[in-house]
Protein backbone atom coordinates (compact mmCIF):
# COMPACT_ATOMS: atom_id res chain seq x y z
CA UNK A 1 0.00 0.00 0.00
CA UNK A 2 0.98 3.34 -0.73
CA UNK A 3 2.10 5.42 2.64
CA UNK A 4 3.53 8.54 1.20
CA UNK A 5 1.16 11.26 -0.88
CA UNK A 6 1.35 15.08 -1.62
CA UNK A 7 -0.95 17.60 -2.93
CA UNK A 8 -0.64 21.35 -3.29
CA UNK A 9 -3.55 23.68 -3.27
CA UNK A 10 -2.81 27.25 -4.49
CA UNK A 11 -6.80 29.46 -4.04
CA UNK A 12 -7.59 33.31 -3.29
CA UNK A 13 -7.85 34.34 -0.32
CA UNK A 14 -11.45 34.83 -0.43
CA UNK A 15 -14.03 33.63 2.72
CA UNK A 16 -15.73 31.46 0.67
CA UNK A 17 -12.74 29.25 0.08
CA UNK A 18 -12.29 28.66 3.32
CA UNK A 19 -14.42 25.86 3.02
CA UNK A 20 -12.40 24.57 0.26
CA UNK A 21 -9.66 24.05 2.01
CA UNK A 22 -10.84 22.51 4.99
CA UNK A 23 -13.04 19.67 2.67
CA UNK A 24 -9.61 19.64 0.58
CA UNK A 25 -7.64 18.78 3.61
CA UNK A 26 -9.84 16.38 5.18
CA UNK A 27 -10.41 14.63 1.66
CA UNK A 28 -6.53 14.44 1.76
CA UNK A 29 -6.74 12.84 5.44
CA UNK A 30 -9.39 9.76 4.69
CA UNK A 31 -6.03 7.74 3.22
CA UNK A 32 -4.89 7.23 6.96
CA UNK A 33 -8.69 5.76 7.91
CA UNK A 34 -8.92 8.93 10.34
CA UNK A 35 -11.80 8.98 13.28
CA UNK A 36 -14.49 11.79 13.03
CA UNK A 37 -12.87 13.66 15.78
CA UNK A 38 -9.39 13.58 14.15
CA UNK A 39 -11.11 14.77 10.69
CA UNK A 40 -12.88 18.21 13.07
CA UNK A 41 -9.45 18.63 14.65
CA UNK A 42 -8.03 18.70 11.22
CA UNK A 43 -10.66 21.20 9.57
CA UNK A 44 -10.50 23.13 12.42
CA UNK A 45 -6.36 23.86 12.29
CA UNK A 46 -6.74 24.48 9.22
CA UNK A 47 -9.39 26.67 8.84
CA UNK A 48 -7.75 28.73 11.56
CA UNK A 49 -4.60 28.90 9.64
CA UNK A 50 -6.43 30.00 6.41
CA UNK A 51 -8.89 32.53 7.96
CA UNK A 52 -5.62 34.01 9.52
CA UNK A 53 -3.60 34.51 6.03
CA UNK A 54 -6.97 35.95 4.58
CA UNK A 55 -8.11 38.41 7.58
CA UNK A 56 -4.11 39.22 9.09
CA UNK A 57 -2.32 38.42 6.20
CA UNK A 58 -3.89 39.97 3.11
CA UNK A 59 -6.65 42.48 5.67
CA UNK A 60 -9.22 41.73 3.20
CA UNK A 61 -6.94 41.78 -0.71
CA UNK A 62 -7.12 38.88 -2.87
CA UNK A 63 -4.12 37.04 -3.28
CA UNK A 64 -2.77 33.62 -2.98
CA UNK A 65 -2.57 31.32 -0.13
CA UNK A 66 -0.80 27.86 -0.83
CA UNK A 67 -1.63 24.68 1.33
CA UNK A 68 0.38 21.70 1.19
CA UNK A 69 -0.58 18.61 2.43
CA UNK A 70 1.99 15.66 2.98
CA UNK A 71 1.31 12.17 4.33
CA UNK A 72 4.19 9.72 5.42
CA UNK A 73 2.66 6.69 7.38
CA UNK A 74 0.54 7.60 9.91
CA UNK A 75 1.72 11.24 10.36
CA UNK A 76 -0.15 14.08 8.32
CA UNK A 77 1.98 17.73 7.78
CA UNK A 78 0.01 20.35 6.81
CA UNK A 79 1.73 23.78 5.71
CA UNK A 80 -0.23 27.08 4.98
CA UNK A 81 1.51 30.06 4.02
CA UNK A 82 0.73 33.59 2.57
CA UNK A 83 2.88 36.03 1.44
CA UNK A 84 1.21 39.07 3.00
CA UNK A 85 1.93 40.85 6.39
CA UNK A 86 3.65 39.08 8.32
CA UNK A 87 3.90 38.89 11.88
CA UNK A 88 6.23 41.31 14.31
CA UNK A 89 5.83 38.90 17.30
CA UNK A 90 5.52 35.66 16.95
CA UNK A 91 5.87 34.31 20.70
CA UNK A 92 2.74 37.44 21.32
CA UNK A 93 0.86 36.23 18.65
CA UNK A 94 0.67 32.62 19.31
CA UNK A 95 -0.70 33.56 23.38
CA UNK A 96 -4.61 32.96 23.89
CA UNK A 97 -6.88 35.24 23.43
CA UNK A 98 -4.27 37.99 21.76
CA UNK A 99 -5.64 39.52 18.63
CA UNK A 100 -4.62 42.31 16.38
CA UNK A 101 -8.39 42.40 15.16
CA UNK A 102 -11.07 42.27 18.47
CA UNK A 103 -12.75 44.95 15.99
CA UNK A 104 -13.60 42.28 13.43
CA UNK A 105 -14.33 40.37 16.49
CA UNK A 106 -11.33 37.53 16.32
CA UNK A 107 -11.38 36.27 19.68
CA UNK A 108 -7.81 35.37 19.50
CA UNK A 109 -8.05 31.46 19.98
CA UNK A 110 -6.68 30.20 16.59
CA UNK A 111 -3.53 29.75 17.31
CA UNK A 112 -4.28 28.35 20.57
CA UNK A 113 -6.72 25.66 18.56
CA UNK A 114 -4.42 24.87 15.87
CA UNK A 115 -2.18 23.93 19.17
CA UNK A 116 -4.52 21.70 20.99
CA UNK A 117 -5.69 19.86 17.81
CA UNK A 118 -2.72 19.45 15.94
CA UNK A 119 0.38 17.30 17.79
CA UNK A 120 2.88 20.10 16.67
CA UNK A 121 2.95 23.74 15.41
CA UNK A 122 5.17 25.97 14.10
CA UNK A 123 5.47 29.13 12.56
CA UNK A 124 7.90 31.71 10.04
CA UNK A 125 7.01 34.85 9.29
CA UNK A 126 8.46 37.91 8.29
CA UNK A 127 7.31 41.59 8.54
CA UNK A 128 6.26 42.17 4.92
CA UNK A 129 7.20 38.88 3.37
CA UNK A 130 4.42 36.59 4.84
CA UNK A 131 3.44 34.11 7.11
CA UNK A 132 3.90 30.08 6.92
CA UNK A 133 2.50 28.00 9.50
CA UNK A 134 3.68 24.22 9.59
CA UNK A 135 1.75 21.80 11.53
CA UNK A 136 1.51 17.63 11.85
CA UNK A 137 -0.71 15.01 13.51
CA UNK A 138 -0.32 11.44 13.94
CA UNK A 139 -3.96 9.79 12.94
CA UNK A 140 -5.21 7.14 14.27
CA UNK A 141 -2.75 6.89 17.56
CA UNK B 1 -28.68 25.26 6.36
CA UNK B 2 -28.03 29.34 6.79
CA UNK B 3 -28.69 30.82 10.07
CA UNK B 4 -32.08 31.88 11.16
CA UNK B 5 -32.84 34.76 13.88
CA UNK B 6 -35.80 35.03 16.43
CA UNK B 7 -36.98 37.87 18.31
CA UNK B 8 -39.30 37.36 21.29
CA UNK B 9 -39.39 39.95 23.96
CA UNK B 10 -35.84 41.22 25.03
CA UNK B 11 -35.05 37.54 24.47
CA UNK B 12 -32.79 36.86 20.61
CA UNK B 13 -32.18 33.43 19.70
CA UNK B 14 -29.87 32.48 17.12
CA UNK B 15 -30.17 29.52 14.77
CA UNK B 16 -26.38 28.33 13.81
CA UNK B 17 -25.40 27.36 10.39
CA UNK B 18 -23.96 23.76 9.88
CA UNK B 19 -20.56 25.42 9.10
CA UNK B 20 -20.13 28.55 11.92
CA UNK B 21 -16.74 29.90 10.40
CA UNK B 22 -15.33 33.22 9.23
CA UNK B 23 -17.95 34.06 6.85
CA UNK B 24 -20.87 32.88 8.78
CA UNK B 25 -19.68 34.82 11.68
CA UNK B 26 -19.32 37.48 9.98
CA UNK B 27 -22.96 37.68 8.63
CA UNK B 28 -24.49 36.65 11.86
CA UNK B 29 -22.67 39.15 13.67
CA UNK B 30 -24.21 41.82 11.41
CA UNK B 31 -27.49 41.03 11.46
CA UNK B 32 -27.63 40.38 15.55
CA UNK B 33 -25.71 44.01 15.33
CA UNK B 34 -28.95 45.55 13.34
CA UNK B 35 -31.36 44.00 15.51
CA UNK B 36 -29.48 45.36 18.63
CA UNK B 37 -29.56 48.58 17.66
CA UNK B 38 -33.12 49.11 17.15
CA UNK B 39 -35.11 46.46 19.84
CA UNK B 40 -33.46 46.27 23.65
CA UNK B 41 -32.09 42.63 23.99
CA UNK B 42 -31.73 40.86 27.68
CA UNK B 43 -30.78 37.24 26.15
CA UNK B 44 -28.86 35.99 23.60
CA UNK B 45 -30.01 32.23 22.71
CA UNK B 46 -27.44 30.32 20.47
CA UNK B 47 -28.75 26.78 19.38
CA UNK B 48 -26.18 24.87 18.02
CA UNK B 49 -28.50 21.98 16.80
CA UNK B 50 -27.77 21.86 13.11
CA UNK B 51 -23.54 23.14 13.64
CA UNK B 52 -21.40 20.20 12.62
CA UNK B 53 -18.51 22.29 12.37
CA UNK B 54 -16.78 25.15 14.02
CA UNK B 55 -13.65 27.20 14.85
CA UNK B 56 -12.74 29.90 16.93
CA UNK B 57 -14.74 32.44 14.49
CA UNK B 58 -17.64 31.10 16.13
CA UNK B 59 -15.88 31.55 19.67
CA UNK B 60 -15.16 35.17 18.92
CA UNK B 61 -19.44 35.88 17.86
CA UNK B 62 -20.33 34.77 21.10
CA UNK B 63 -17.51 37.03 22.60
CA UNK B 64 -19.07 40.02 20.51
CA UNK B 65 -22.17 39.66 21.68
CA UNK B 66 -21.10 39.27 25.25
CA UNK B 67 -19.43 42.31 24.93
CA UNK B 68 -22.61 44.41 23.44
CA UNK B 69 -24.60 43.18 25.76
CA UNK B 70 -22.77 45.02 28.43
CA UNK B 71 -20.29 42.03 29.70
CA UNK B 72 -22.60 40.20 31.99
CA UNK B 73 -25.45 42.74 32.20
CA UNK B 74 -27.20 40.31 29.90
CA UNK B 75 -27.20 36.89 29.54
CA UNK B 76 -25.66 34.38 26.66
CA UNK B 77 -26.77 30.75 26.53
CA UNK B 78 -25.93 27.90 24.24
CA UNK B 79 -28.15 25.01 23.03
CA UNK B 80 -27.94 21.66 21.43
CA UNK B 81 -24.17 21.63 21.76
CA UNK B 82 -22.34 18.61 20.32
CA UNK B 83 -19.09 17.35 22.52
CA UNK B 84 -16.87 18.27 19.91
CA UNK B 85 -18.64 22.16 20.12
CA UNK B 86 -18.40 21.94 23.97
CA UNK B 87 -14.76 21.23 23.54
CA UNK B 88 -14.44 24.83 21.60
CA UNK B 89 -16.42 26.30 24.34
CA UNK B 90 -14.06 24.87 27.16
CA UNK B 91 -10.95 25.38 25.01
CA UNK B 92 -11.54 29.38 24.80
CA UNK B 93 -13.46 29.79 28.17
CA UNK B 94 -16.33 31.06 26.70
CA UNK B 95 -17.73 28.30 28.80
CA UNK B 96 -17.48 30.13 32.18
CA UNK B 97 -19.65 33.40 30.44
CA UNK B 98 -21.86 31.12 29.48
CA UNK B 99 -25.57 31.72 31.90
CA UNK C 1 -20.89 39.04 -4.54
CA UNK C 2 -17.49 37.80 -5.69
CA UNK C 3 -17.93 36.04 -9.02
CA UNK C 4 -14.99 34.75 -10.06
CA UNK C 5 -12.54 32.41 -8.23
CA UNK C 6 -9.90 30.38 -9.23
CA UNK C 7 -8.03 27.41 -7.28
CA UNK C 8 -4.95 24.93 -8.68
CA UNK C 9 -4.35 21.89 -7.34
CA UNK C 10 -0.95 19.62 -7.75
CA UNK C 11 -0.98 16.10 -7.13
CA UNK C 12 0.81 12.93 -7.19
CA UNK C 13 -0.39 10.58 -10.07
CA UNK C 14 -1.91 8.01 -7.23
CA UNK C 15 -5.66 6.48 -7.88
CA UNK C 16 -6.39 7.38 -4.48
CA UNK C 17 -6.00 11.11 -5.79
CA UNK C 18 -8.40 10.93 -8.35
CA UNK C 19 -11.13 11.29 -5.33
CA UNK C 20 -9.56 14.03 -3.96
CA UNK C 21 -9.35 15.76 -7.26
CA UNK C 22 -13.31 14.96 -8.05
CA UNK C 23 -14.48 15.94 -4.25
CA UNK C 24 -11.96 19.50 -4.48
CA UNK C 25 -13.55 20.10 -8.20
CA UNK C 26 -17.53 19.64 -6.56
CA UNK C 27 -16.02 21.83 -3.66
CA UNK C 28 -15.21 24.23 -5.74
CA UNK C 29 -18.23 24.46 -7.99
CA UNK C 30 -20.63 25.09 -4.83
CA UNK C 31 -20.23 28.59 -4.55
CA UNK C 32 -22.61 28.59 -8.39
CA UNK C 33 -25.38 26.47 -6.69
CA UNK C 34 -25.09 23.72 -8.71
CA UNK C 35 -28.12 21.23 -8.97
CA UNK C 36 -27.03 17.78 -8.07
CA UNK C 37 -26.96 16.81 -11.29
CA UNK C 38 -24.66 18.95 -12.54
CA UNK C 39 -22.12 18.11 -9.73
CA UNK C 40 -22.21 14.55 -10.82
CA UNK C 41 -21.56 15.85 -14.37
CA UNK C 42 -18.47 17.96 -13.38
CA UNK C 43 -16.94 14.85 -11.27
CA UNK C 44 -17.33 12.30 -13.86
CA UNK C 45 -15.44 14.65 -16.28
CA UNK C 46 -12.96 15.36 -13.90
CA UNK C 47 -12.40 11.80 -12.87
CA UNK C 48 -11.96 11.00 -16.56
CA UNK C 49 -9.46 13.71 -17.38
CA UNK C 50 -7.39 12.71 -14.23
CA UNK C 51 -7.07 8.77 -14.57
CA UNK C 52 -6.09 9.25 -18.12
CA UNK C 53 -3.42 11.46 -16.83
CA UNK C 54 -2.23 8.22 -14.44
CA UNK C 55 -3.06 5.68 -16.52
CA UNK C 56 -1.93 6.78 -20.18
CA UNK C 57 -0.24 10.16 -19.36
CA UNK C 58 2.54 8.66 -16.25
CA UNK C 59 1.51 4.93 -17.30
CA UNK C 60 1.57 3.85 -13.52
CA UNK C 61 4.68 5.73 -12.60
CA UNK C 62 3.98 8.95 -9.77
CA UNK C 63 4.56 11.70 -11.42
CA UNK C 64 2.50 15.22 -10.41
CA UNK C 65 -1.15 16.20 -12.28
CA UNK C 66 -2.14 19.70 -12.35
CA UNK C 67 -5.50 20.78 -12.04
CA UNK C 68 -6.36 24.41 -11.83
CA UNK C 69 -10.57 25.75 -11.44
CA UNK C 70 -11.51 28.80 -12.66
CA UNK C 71 -15.11 30.67 -12.11
CA UNK C 72 -16.41 33.17 -14.34
CA UNK C 73 -20.18 33.94 -13.25
CA UNK C 74 -22.11 30.83 -14.02
CA UNK C 75 -18.91 29.68 -16.14
CA UNK C 76 -16.50 26.94 -14.63
CA UNK C 77 -13.47 26.41 -15.87
CA UNK C 78 -11.28 23.25 -15.65
CA UNK C 79 -7.53 22.50 -16.99
CA UNK C 80 -6.47 19.01 -16.57
CA UNK C 81 -2.77 18.40 -17.77
CA UNK C 82 -0.02 16.21 -17.12
CA UNK C 83 3.27 15.88 -18.62
CA UNK C 84 3.64 12.58 -19.73
CA UNK C 85 3.25 10.21 -22.51
CA UNK C 86 1.38 12.79 -24.53
CA UNK C 87 -1.26 11.63 -27.20
CA UNK C 88 -0.47 11.22 -31.08
CA UNK C 89 -3.79 11.35 -32.69
CA UNK C 90 -6.16 13.49 -30.45
CA UNK C 91 -8.90 13.25 -33.05
CA UNK C 92 -8.91 9.18 -33.00
CA UNK C 93 -8.17 9.20 -29.00
CA UNK C 94 -11.33 11.37 -29.04
CA UNK C 95 -13.73 9.08 -30.84
CA UNK C 96 -16.01 6.95 -28.81
CA UNK C 97 -14.79 3.26 -27.78
CA UNK C 98 -11.01 3.84 -28.95
CA UNK C 99 -8.53 3.18 -26.31
CA UNK C 100 -5.04 1.77 -26.05
CA UNK C 101 -5.25 -0.22 -23.18
CA UNK C 102 -8.32 -2.59 -23.52
CA UNK C 103 -5.84 -5.12 -21.34
CA UNK C 104 -6.46 -2.53 -18.82
CA UNK C 105 -10.23 -2.66 -19.02
CA UNK C 106 -10.90 1.04 -20.41
CA UNK C 107 -13.72 1.18 -21.83
CA UNK C 108 -12.61 4.34 -24.61
CA UNK C 109 -15.34 6.10 -23.19
CA UNK C 110 -13.18 8.78 -21.46
CA UNK C 111 -13.54 11.77 -23.76
CA UNK C 112 -16.98 10.89 -24.89
CA UNK C 113 -18.04 11.12 -20.98
CA UNK C 114 -16.22 14.55 -20.84
CA UNK C 115 -17.69 16.01 -23.86
CA UNK C 116 -21.25 14.72 -22.68
CA UNK C 117 -20.86 16.39 -19.19
CA UNK C 118 -19.21 19.40 -20.07
CA UNK C 119 -20.17 22.34 -22.47
CA UNK C 120 -16.71 22.38 -24.17
CA UNK C 121 -13.72 20.25 -24.12
CA UNK C 122 -10.58 20.80 -25.85
CA UNK C 123 -7.30 19.22 -25.62
CA UNK C 124 -3.66 19.89 -26.56
CA UNK C 125 -1.00 17.45 -26.46
CA UNK C 126 2.36 16.78 -27.34
CA UNK C 127 4.08 12.79 -27.48
CA UNK C 128 6.66 12.72 -24.85
CA UNK C 129 5.31 16.67 -23.41
CA UNK C 130 2.17 15.87 -21.71
CA UNK C 131 -1.30 16.42 -22.02
CA UNK C 132 -4.03 19.38 -21.20
CA UNK C 133 -7.68 19.24 -21.37
CA UNK C 134 -9.58 22.32 -21.01
CA UNK C 135 -13.52 21.53 -19.86
CA UNK C 136 -16.21 24.48 -19.42
CA UNK C 137 -19.74 23.98 -18.04
CA UNK C 138 -22.25 26.73 -17.61
CA UNK C 139 -23.88 25.75 -14.26
CA UNK C 140 -27.57 27.03 -13.67
CA UNK C 141 -28.89 27.05 -17.22
CA UNK D 1 -18.37 1.17 1.37
CA UNK D 2 -16.65 -1.57 -0.60
CA UNK D 3 -17.69 -4.14 -3.14
CA UNK D 4 -18.80 -7.75 -1.80
CA UNK D 5 -19.16 -10.93 -4.13
CA UNK D 6 -21.58 -13.77 -3.78
CA UNK D 7 -21.60 -16.78 -5.46
CA UNK D 8 -25.10 -18.82 -6.21
CA UNK D 9 -24.73 -21.77 -8.31
CA UNK D 10 -23.40 -20.03 -11.73
CA UNK D 11 -24.51 -16.97 -11.30
CA UNK D 12 -22.41 -14.06 -9.47
CA UNK D 13 -23.72 -10.96 -7.70
CA UNK D 14 -21.29 -7.84 -7.36
CA UNK D 15 -22.08 -5.33 -4.67
CA UNK D 16 -20.86 -2.34 -6.36
CA UNK D 17 -19.53 0.31 -4.24
CA UNK D 18 -20.51 3.53 -3.54
CA UNK D 19 -17.45 5.04 -5.97
CA UNK D 20 -17.07 3.09 -8.64
CA UNK D 21 -14.44 5.02 -10.45
CA UNK D 22 -10.47 3.16 -11.50
CA UNK D 23 -9.38 2.01 -8.38
CA UNK D 24 -12.59 0.59 -7.38
CA UNK D 25 -12.93 -0.95 -10.68
CA UNK D 26 -9.87 -2.34 -10.57
CA UNK D 27 -10.27 -4.57 -7.45
CA UNK D 28 -13.77 -5.81 -8.59
CA UNK D 29 -11.96 -6.78 -11.41
CA UNK D 30 -8.88 -8.88 -9.89
CA UNK D 31 -11.57 -10.24 -7.68
CA UNK D 32 -14.38 -11.27 -10.11
CA UNK D 33 -11.28 -12.58 -12.58
CA UNK D 34 -9.93 -14.95 -9.71
CA UNK D 35 -13.64 -16.43 -9.23
CA UNK D 36 -13.89 -17.00 -12.94
CA UNK D 37 -10.95 -19.28 -13.05
CA UNK D 38 -12.30 -21.35 -10.38
CA UNK D 39 -16.21 -21.63 -10.64
CA UNK D 40 -17.77 -21.50 -13.68
CA UNK D 41 -19.97 -18.67 -14.03
CA UNK D 42 -22.70 -18.15 -16.88
CA UNK D 43 -24.98 -14.60 -15.40
CA UNK D 44 -22.99 -11.80 -13.43
CA UNK D 45 -25.59 -9.60 -11.72
CA UNK D 46 -24.20 -5.83 -11.12
CA UNK D 47 -25.85 -4.13 -8.05
CA UNK D 48 -25.94 -0.21 -8.06
CA UNK D 49 -27.57 0.34 -4.88
CA UNK D 50 -24.91 1.59 -2.69
CA UNK D 51 -23.49 3.38 -5.94
CA UNK D 52 -23.86 7.24 -5.98
CA UNK D 53 -20.84 7.96 -8.30
CA UNK D 54 -19.52 6.15 -11.57
CA UNK D 55 -17.29 6.85 -14.11
CA UNK D 56 -16.14 4.79 -17.41
CA UNK D 57 -13.80 2.87 -15.26
CA UNK D 58 -17.07 1.08 -14.21
CA UNK D 59 -18.54 0.63 -17.99
CA UNK D 60 -14.98 -1.08 -18.81
CA UNK D 61 -15.70 -3.04 -15.99
CA UNK D 62 -18.89 -4.37 -17.22
CA UNK D 63 -17.42 -4.37 -20.99
CA UNK D 64 -14.83 -6.38 -19.48
CA UNK D 65 -16.80 -9.13 -17.35
CA UNK D 66 -19.12 -9.33 -20.67
CA UNK D 67 -15.97 -10.27 -22.45
CA UNK D 68 -15.12 -12.63 -20.29
CA UNK D 69 -18.51 -14.28 -20.01
CA UNK D 70 -17.77 -14.88 -24.06
CA UNK D 71 -19.22 -12.14 -25.54
CA UNK D 72 -23.10 -12.83 -25.21
CA UNK D 73 -23.07 -16.67 -24.20
CA UNK D 74 -23.55 -15.30 -20.81
CA UNK D 75 -25.57 -12.71 -18.79
CA UNK D 76 -25.02 -9.46 -17.18
CA UNK D 77 -27.42 -7.82 -15.24
CA UNK D 78 -27.97 -4.38 -13.36
CA UNK D 79 -29.63 -3.73 -10.79
CA UNK D 80 -31.03 -1.02 -8.45
CA UNK D 81 -29.69 1.45 -11.23
CA UNK D 82 -30.25 5.14 -10.35
CA UNK D 83 -30.80 7.64 -13.39
CA UNK D 84 -27.50 9.00 -13.15
CA UNK D 85 -25.90 5.31 -13.68
CA UNK D 86 -28.70 4.57 -16.47
CA UNK D 87 -27.41 7.67 -18.18
CA UNK D 88 -23.89 6.42 -18.26
CA UNK D 89 -24.91 3.00 -19.31
CA UNK D 90 -27.43 4.33 -21.96
CA UNK D 91 -24.45 7.26 -23.34
CA UNK D 92 -21.29 4.03 -23.59
CA UNK D 93 -24.44 1.99 -25.18
CA UNK D 94 -23.71 -0.93 -22.35
CA UNK D 95 -27.45 -1.26 -21.88
CA UNK D 96 -27.12 -3.10 -24.95
CA UNK D 97 -26.07 -6.14 -24.39
CA UNK D 98 -27.52 -6.43 -20.42
CA UNK D 99 -29.96 -9.14 -20.82
N1 LIG E 1 -1.11 34.82 8.52
C1 LIG E 1 -0.95 35.89 9.36
N2 LIG E 1 -0.44 37.06 8.89
C2 LIG E 1 -0.28 38.12 9.71
N3 LIG E 1 -0.58 38.10 11.02
C3 LIG E 1 -1.09 36.98 11.55
C4 LIG E 1 -1.30 35.81 10.75
N4 LIG E 1 -1.80 34.84 11.55
C5 LIG E 1 -1.91 35.37 12.77
N5 LIG E 1 -1.47 36.67 12.80
C6 LIG E 1 -1.43 37.57 13.98
O1 LIG E 1 -1.51 36.78 15.16
C7 LIG E 1 -2.63 37.20 15.96
C8 LIG E 1 -3.22 36.01 16.71
O2 LIG E 1 -3.76 35.06 15.78
P1 LIG E 1 -4.86 34.03 16.27
O3 LIG E 1 -4.38 33.33 17.51
O4 LIG E 1 -5.20 33.16 15.12
O5 LIG E 1 -6.11 34.93 16.69
P2 LIG E 1 -7.12 35.81 15.81
O6 LIG E 1 -7.10 35.32 14.39
O7 LIG E 1 -8.43 35.57 16.47
O8 LIG E 1 -6.65 37.22 15.92
C9 LIG E 1 -3.57 37.85 14.98
O9 LIG E 1 -4.46 38.75 15.61
C10 LIG E 1 -2.59 38.55 14.02
O10 LIG E 1 -2.13 39.76 14.55
N1 LIG F 1 -3.53 12.17 -20.53
C1 LIG F 1 -3.30 11.30 -21.55
N2 LIG F 1 -2.03 11.00 -21.90
C2 LIG F 1 -1.79 10.14 -22.93
N3 LIG F 1 -2.75 9.54 -23.64
C3 LIG F 1 -4.03 9.80 -23.33
C4 LIG F 1 -4.37 10.70 -22.29
N4 LIG F 1 -5.73 10.77 -22.22
C5 LIG F 1 -6.18 9.96 -23.20
N5 LIG F 1 -5.18 9.38 -23.86
C6 LIG F 1 -5.30 8.44 -25.01
O1 LIG F 1 -6.63 8.55 -25.54
C7 LIG F 1 -7.29 7.30 -25.52
C8 LIG F 1 -8.77 7.45 -25.32
O2 LIG F 1 -9.02 8.02 -24.04
P1 LIG F 1 -10.45 7.83 -23.35
O3 LIG F 1 -11.52 8.23 -24.31
O4 LIG F 1 -10.41 8.54 -22.04
O5 LIG F 1 -10.59 6.26 -23.13
P2 LIG F 1 -9.83 5.25 -22.14
O6 LIG F 1 -9.22 6.03 -21.01
O7 LIG F 1 -10.90 4.34 -21.68
O8 LIG F 1 -8.76 4.56 -22.96
C9 LIG F 1 -6.56 6.50 -24.44
O9 LIG F 1 -6.71 5.11 -24.61
C10 LIG F 1 -5.13 6.99 -24.60
O10 LIG F 1 -4.47 6.32 -25.64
Amino acid sequence: MEDTNEMTMIFESRPVNEGLARIAAAAFCTQLNPTLEEVSDLKTAVSEAVTNCIIHGYEGEIHKIHMTCRRQGQEIQIDIADEGAGIENIEKAMEPLYTTRPDKDRSGMGFTFMEAFMDQVTVESEVGKGTIVHMKKIIGR
Amino acid sequence: MGAAIYIQGTSLTVRLPEELDHPASDLIRKETDRIMGQTYIKTIIFDFEETTFMDSSGIGLIMGRYRALGMGKGCIKAVNVSSYVEKLLHLSGVHKFIC
